[in-house]
């Protein structure tokens, strides 16, 4: 190869061009945005609002013309990996593909126009969207009653905990304590503080699920709930669903069901039906709203008939059809046993409009399919893996079959080759794949948690195979290679000791 | 693919699922549609809602119908930054990571508080996270809120504080404004914070600084929920001794979306960084010497620090600050204060035009941006009827949320609706009254 | 710097992923469309049409789901340099800002959804957007008639050149050549051809413009025509037009004013006032729509009342009110005179929506600040070279002072430098820059052609200057570094002469 | 700046225009507009059409309302693709270089023919171009056309030959397809090109092989002007003998956009590969053995070969080309032939239903793929509006350009059209004729 990247070229293109901020394009008197002429009178503003209460100085917002905006932003989202580029096995993320007819439906002015204070009788379209979510998220999870408020899974999971208090309170109990499995996502464990409860942790048993013995020795007068993913973050479904669930029911608990891994078991097994009382779905991964670079996302929550009562405020309601007319939807703020808001006006709508247009493409069969073609990856990765050298250095950490997703352990590698999971997964980035979810969960030492999704494809799988395995065997060489890696990305390991110490969150300016 | 595996089925993989859990039928859903069918359904359910570009919306009440413009569109829907996750992987991340990065910077600049977070949810569930910060900070338990703070803030307070057994006392406005010493006398030794809104939710804005220095004296953190599009012109809270500003995003470069998705704000003193809630971009530097960014202190964080995170956030709104932080950069320095000028000056224009209609009376003369409340002769949900019949989103309607003012509307202004507009506006809404009194009006002099 | 690239990394990332085709990725029963069903008998197709007339065999299209095609073509995206990455100096072309408020009115379904052959009466405000554009052409071209229905320069310049065949016919006249000068963009001897009639060379003068004595000593009899860009593809003003304008005029000639420099002049001079009797304006390049990657543009032609009655079919046409009502606008057909069609419909309106949408965002002050700020960047960029090396080794082809865009002739560093014109250009493309335009027009050796507009910063302007300032002193050191490049480019100097001489010009499937 | 030039103002730069040509004034335009009022003077205007969102349309005439999938606006969408130019520079333009070469290819692969070239303006002036290349080719003038070749193709034909000295014959349409007999007797040694439509204008399908007979045996090129949704399952033009394919693309990922911009396509045998139009991308290798593609042939060009060029063709049409490529991926090999079998089924329903209706004559029996032409015992334009007051777009009625069909009415289905919507176009369409007759029509059974 004659001459390859150039005589003086030891950089890509992407990382000689250096990070520049949009502040450090700002060039004084310029500006994209024309605004209206008032067509009123100019008055001085101190006329309108004492001067005492105005800015002093404007803020220091940047000076640049449209074409240089479009250009910055252009320019830095190369500087970002993304679905739609590559492979993005993140798991407990269900990073499946983002079907770009939902963000055509989002768009739609009656959609993205419509404010969120218009009276119901003029919004009858957007709560019968929201209406029609409601039922399909109902029999997806298998419970009657849901409510679309929470943001994302953590504000489920503290609508959760606020509903269990709700009603327990109602009952007259005072309980304080939360149970969540070694294995749980940290927001399960944050979520309890911020209810205002106490963690306590339940171990694992050897299959990776909770072990009885210590749930039913946890389990009492003081547990509220009971936390739980199934299948759970190591990708394996507890088949002692029906005793853990009948143990914290006896015990007077809730059964709080962390919706992130419903994407293995939709049209197969419903959390209503394995016993839990109150549900979060992330619409954000199950059900295909784009992660948008960390959100937006949104949990709506189903939960069973004793926990109703409860639910946050307002509610969207039906009311049948009188004399046969067409039936009306409306906002229901009437409820006195209410937990009352989570936050403003009635939830993150157009995420509604994205995941509702994604059930109405897919259908109840179209939903089934695509949990077993999840788990028919996952499965099929894992084989492939196994095959390989990852057999060896980065075995599963549990021998069950895993649903969507699964968990491999590190160990090996670090030992024998002294590379770490984290060493791996810098590499992968040289290989043009996003990793995995690393050290996660704790529960398996250098953890490596596949997630694959259903919509990728047999040569992708292949490929993230192969990928892994030559930086094994490459390692089995020089384990230097991945130690330093990645080489090829915009930037390269970044000191994230230096930016703890002494954070610049801000520009200065 | 199952030869691999080693089984015969899909349903054997599905084997770990005991007998007594599956569904054992199909989903009652519908069945699939293809694309066209599904845009032709969705595009139904659309055409049945009255939206801002089918009628000439006043309605605000914390949401606002500016003008997205185009290029907000077309940065949010690349690829880049629509279809990645969190930037948990910074050297394939640095995109989204400057975007934070440079958000928090803007909204450090509009708040006048030296750090930000990469955003929250959206507005009322932020401020509900402020008292989250200020009881872990001060150990008390009580907050005190004026009553021009958001009703689904103050609600909000309520829901979360359940939790951590918190009182809330409410504080009465006052001509518009927050009666200052009703709030001197609210707060005492176990206030663990002081919740302001800014303008407040009549429209009116409020002196933060004199507020405020009750609760400094007693050692509780003063929270300023504000209208970002206000503090073009306001004097920020940070400069007027706030230690916590968070509000709603939307009025930065996101749609109506009936609500949602948005963002939330939230920044602090530098007292507080270590108590903040939610992702934080930092800037630092690779191996080899080029400037980068990372997620920075994430001790805090839920995945980090589980049980003793400073909040449970994962998820949260990146995208929709992208959109804030791009319709920002359009407006640029100067643009910013115009559009603030520009709403100051429709706003009172509107104030005054309506205040000569028939049958409206000012609900208070406290100094406004963008937003003013008044008072109705005539029941005000028939009014609001009429003027939807005639095209014109009349207002927010005040009576649920301020039983004291039953006929109440509270009507926003943004740089969309023309003096044309509003003075159609004034027309139309003295029929309404008219015609909602009952008395009968002039046929053909109607519009 | 620590481990350049990785130990084993020869290639950037996008060179090291080589090209593969959407039918490479196919893979047989995968797909992405779903179909409604017909809803209606499922007849065989044999029974309502022949047999004999129907396909054999499908048409081998790829078989690939949605998220593949979305990596695909979002992948294949970033082999392309664009506009919105960095500057496009490309002479001739005006690659100016695109402003995204355009796609978005473009899009409306009002525009986007309406049927060309919806009647007039119930597309008014179409029409009524084509006569306003028409209306605003006519005032900035300065001739009284607009048609929009070519669909590009090279279409305006037939329907000019058949224009004036037609209105020459009427007077009885049978002329058979058309004059163009040396300088002319291949489009205009191209059409004279296609349009039957045989060109005829002009020499350029030692400023540049017209030689007036060959202008004399060939406008005569047979003349039909004179085809004259203005300023000209040197970015020069002639100063001669006037007298140009009478030659030709008093030679019973017609005066054609291709419009692709229009972008230089707009508010302070219009062809019409020059002389010339039929123009055509590139709303690709002077009025902003997006160049496509090669289209799709608009090429309206304005004229004057004696060309008039020959404007193809159908016109635009506005009714005065009648009774004090609203105007009405039609399409008028009843044209006995016209040219004809010369394509389908009534032109490209999407683009007439964009250029509109431009035109009212500027206003009139608006287009002649663009103008200026067009010619301020240019002789500042022309300046700031001349400094350099450039000045020595790419001079500028004629010393005057040019208006939007310059010539330079890299002849002297191909003489002294061993470096040819094409190697500057493509050692640009190593510093992230889009190359002027090469080798045109053909009067100037080893021309470079530089074409700034208005959109671009002086940082941009002067990053350019210094790009071209480093790659002519690091010839004078090696000049092989220029004749090898590009280096990091996702490929590198390709083969055309191989794809010439054999050409593949489909996958064979 | 201006320093850096030498100049003291802007002005002086403009100086090199002489006096008696420089305007001397400002434009009489308006003033310029911010974003948002543009934005709602567009908006306005667009309100003003009635599109087929607003509509139930039935129009075709070579334009359809076919479902163009989201996927190809957000691929078209992106900067890489929009912005950048004609790919001169190989090297950075591997992007658009390769969707030229997949386009090619699919082309080529609905038409039957090896070469394809990367897209022309559209249909007609595709159709006109043929005619230069058979010209040249034969050096031949006479053109013969069936009537069944769309009207503005035709006159396109005419108004280019107008150049050329060309001469255009005619041949009418029997029974909805072309008349064989009088194409074959048309046809001579002075015939350049024989043109025919598949399927033909009015909706029949031709028999391209036997039609094509003569033409062959005198040495006359066949061109075809195809439909391209109609190849899906109709046998190629490249597979009966025809020497070319054109044809309007718009159907093939294009929306409607009142006409344009969409793109034509021009398929031929190898034979006129040097004789093609257009840009023409080609497969090739770079320096170290990577694979590339380049723009290939440009000695046909105007830019390299000028009065010789085989076709003035610069800017052409690439963005829509590749919407018309992604949609064609989006709809697959088998997707492609299910639409195809879809509007043949639908179309067929609908020429029954609509032959039921009290005044509707079938205008033809041939076969018909997605279009057919019917004959209204009422004046059309009058059928026309009452359709319209109900919301539904009739078709295109015939008169214009078929004067012997004065009422005739042409209806194109498309897969957005479903029974139910044919249907109730049957019942309205009753409706309007009976109206349009002046006989009364039962109130309430009308819808
Ligand atoms: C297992 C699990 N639980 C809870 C969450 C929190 O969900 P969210 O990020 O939507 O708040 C996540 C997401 O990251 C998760 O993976
Ligand atoms: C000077 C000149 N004339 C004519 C044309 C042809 O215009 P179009 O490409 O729109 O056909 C061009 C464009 O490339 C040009 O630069």
């Amino acid at each position: 190869m004659s001459n390859p990247l150039g005589p003086e070229i030891t950089e890509t293109p992407m990382q000689r061009d250096r990070a520049v901020t949009i502040y450090e394009r700002s060039v004084e008197g310029r500006r994209a945005a024309t605004l209206p002429e008032s067509g009123v009178e100019e008055r001085p503003i101190e006329e309108l609002i004492p001067k005492s209460l105005l800015r002093v100085k404007a803020a220091e917002l940047p000076e640049i013309a449209e074409p240089e905006i479009v250009r910055h932003y252009n320019r830095i989202s190369r500087r970002n990996f993304d679905l739609d580029t590559g492979f993005y096995p993140l798991g407990s993320c269900t990073m499946k593909h983002n079907p770009r007819l939902n963000e055509r439906v989002a768009a739609l002015p009656g959609h993205a126009r419509l404010h969120p204070a218009q009276e119901p009788k003029r919004a009858q379209g957007a709560l019968e969207l929201m209406w029609l979510l409601q039922q399909s998220l109902s029999e997806i999870c298998g419970l009657p009653h849901v409510s679309l408020q929470p943001s994302a899974g953590s504000h489920g999971e503290l609508a959760g905990l606020l509903l269990t208090r709700a009603y327990q309170a109602h009952r007259g109990e005072s309980r304080t304590k939360v149970l969540t499995p070694d294995t749980a996502h940290g927001t399960n464990p944050a979520t309890v503080t911020m209810a205002g409860y106490e963690v306590v942790k339940l171990a694992s048993n050897e299959k990776g699920g909770i072990d009885l013995d210590d749930l039913r020795a946890k389990a009492g007068d003081d547990t509220a709930c009971l936390m739980l993913t199934n299948p759970n973050t190591l990708g394996l479904f507890d088949e002692n669903i029906e005793e853990i669930a009948s143990i914290v029911h006896e015990a007077g608990g809730t059964l709080y069901y962390d919706g992130a891994n419903l994407n293995a078991i939709m049209g197969h097994s419903r959390p209503g039906d394995m016993g839990f009382d109150i549900v979060h779905v992330n619409l954000h991964k199950s059900f295909s709203q784009p992660h948008g670079g960390g959100g937006p996302g949104a949990g709506p929550i189903a939960c069973s008939d004793r926990i109703e009562p409860f639910l946050p405020r307002p509610q969207v309601v039906r009311s049948e059809p009188q004399n046969g007319g067409e039936p009306s939807f409306d906002l229901d703020f009437d409820r006195p046993k209410s937990i009352g808001r989570l936050r403003g006006f009635q939830g993150n709508f157009g995420v509604f409009v994205r995941s509702y247009a994604y059930i109405l493409s897919l259908g109840g069969d179209g939903l089934q399919e695509a949990s077993e073609t999840a788990v028919l990856n996952a499965n099929y990765l894992l084989a492939k893996l196994s095959e390989g050298k990852a057999g060896k250095y980065t075995p599963v950490a549990f021998q069950n079959r895993p649903m969507h997703e699964f968990v491999l352990s590190g160990a090996p590698a670090k030992k024998e080759l002294g590379i770490k999971t984290l060493d791996i997964a810098k590499r992968l980035l040289d290989h043009g794949m996003h990793p995995p979810t690393v050290y996660f969960p704790l529960l398996v030492d250098e953890a490596l948690m596949v997630e694959p999704t259903e919509t990728e494809t047999r040569e992708t799988l292949d490929a993230f195979a192969e990928a892994i395995d030559a930086i094994l065997v490459e390692a089995e060489d020089d384990p230097a290679v991945a130690q330093q890696a990645p080489y090829t990305t915009p930037v390269r390991r970044l000191d994230e000791v230096a930016a703890n110490r002494k954070p610049v969150v801000r520009q200065p300016l | 693919m199952l030869d691999a595996i080693g089984v015969s089925s899909i349903d054997e993989l599905f084997d770990v699922i005991p007998e007594a859990v599956r569904l054992g039928r199909s989903l009652e859903l519908p069945d699939g549609k293809p694309e066209t069918e599904v845009y032709d359904r969705l595009s139904g359910l659309a055409q049945r809602n009255a939206h801002a570009e089918a009628e000439t919306s006043f309605l605000g009440a914390g949401m606002y119908d500016h003008y997205v413009p185009a290029l907000v569109d077309a940065i949010v829907g690349r690829s880049e930054f629509l279809t990645p996750y969190t930037p948990y992987q910074p050297e394939i991340s640095q995109g989204g990571l400057q975007v934070m990065f440079e958000f928090q910077t803007a909204m450090s600049e509009l708040t006048g508080l030296p750090v930000s977070n990469a955003a929250m949810y959206e507005g009322p569930s932020a401020v509900a996270s402020a008292a989250y910060l200020a009881i872990g900070a001060t150990g008390r338990k009580k907050l005190v809120a004026s009553r021009g703070v958001h009703p689904h803030s103050r609600e909000s307070l309520v829901t979360y504080g359940a939790g951590y057994g918190t009182e809330l006392v409410e504080v009465p406005l006052v001509d518009g404004v927050t009666d200052a010493a009703a709030l001197a006398e609210a707060i005492d030794d176990d206030t663990a914070a002081v919740f302001l809104q800014q303008p407040n939710f009549l429209g009116g804005v409020e002196n933060i600084e004199a507020l405020g220095a009750k609760a400094k004296e007693k050692g509780a953190l003063v929270v300023v929920a504000c209208d970002p599009i206000a503090l073009s012109i306001l004097r920020p809270p940070g400069e007027c001794g706030a230690d916590i500003a968070v509000g709603e995003g939307q009025p930065l470069g996101n749609r109506l979306d009936y609500g949602g998705p948005s963002f939330g704000f939230f920044c602090a003193t530098e007292e507080q960084i270590r108590r903040m809630p939610g992702r934080i971009a930092g800037e630092t530097t690779d191996v080899d010497g080029r400037r980068g960014f990372v997620l920075t202190l994430q001790t805090r964080e839920q995945h980090i620090r589980r049980e003793k995170a400073t909040h449970n956030i994962c998820t949260a709104q990146a995208l929709n600050a992208l959109a804030g932080m791009v319709h920002l950069a359009w407006l640029g320095k100067r643009g910013f204060v115009e559009l603030g000028e520009l709403l100051v000056r429709r706003t009172a224009y509107a104030r005054e035009r309506l205040a000569q209609v028939d049958g409206v009376e000012s609900l208070h003369d406290a100094p406004v941006v963008r937003e003013f409340a008044v008072s109705l002769d005539a029941p005000v949900s028939e009014v609001l009827d009429r003027c939807a019949a005639e095209g014109i989103g009349a207002g927010y309607p005040l009576g649920r949320d301020y039983p004291e003012h039953e006929n109440g509307l509270l009507i926003a202004i943004t740089e969309r609706r023309s003096p044309q507009d509003i003075d159609r506006f004034a027309e139309v809404l003295g029929n309404a009254i008219a015609e909602s009194r009952g008395a009968p009006v002039a046929q053909g002099v109607a519009l």
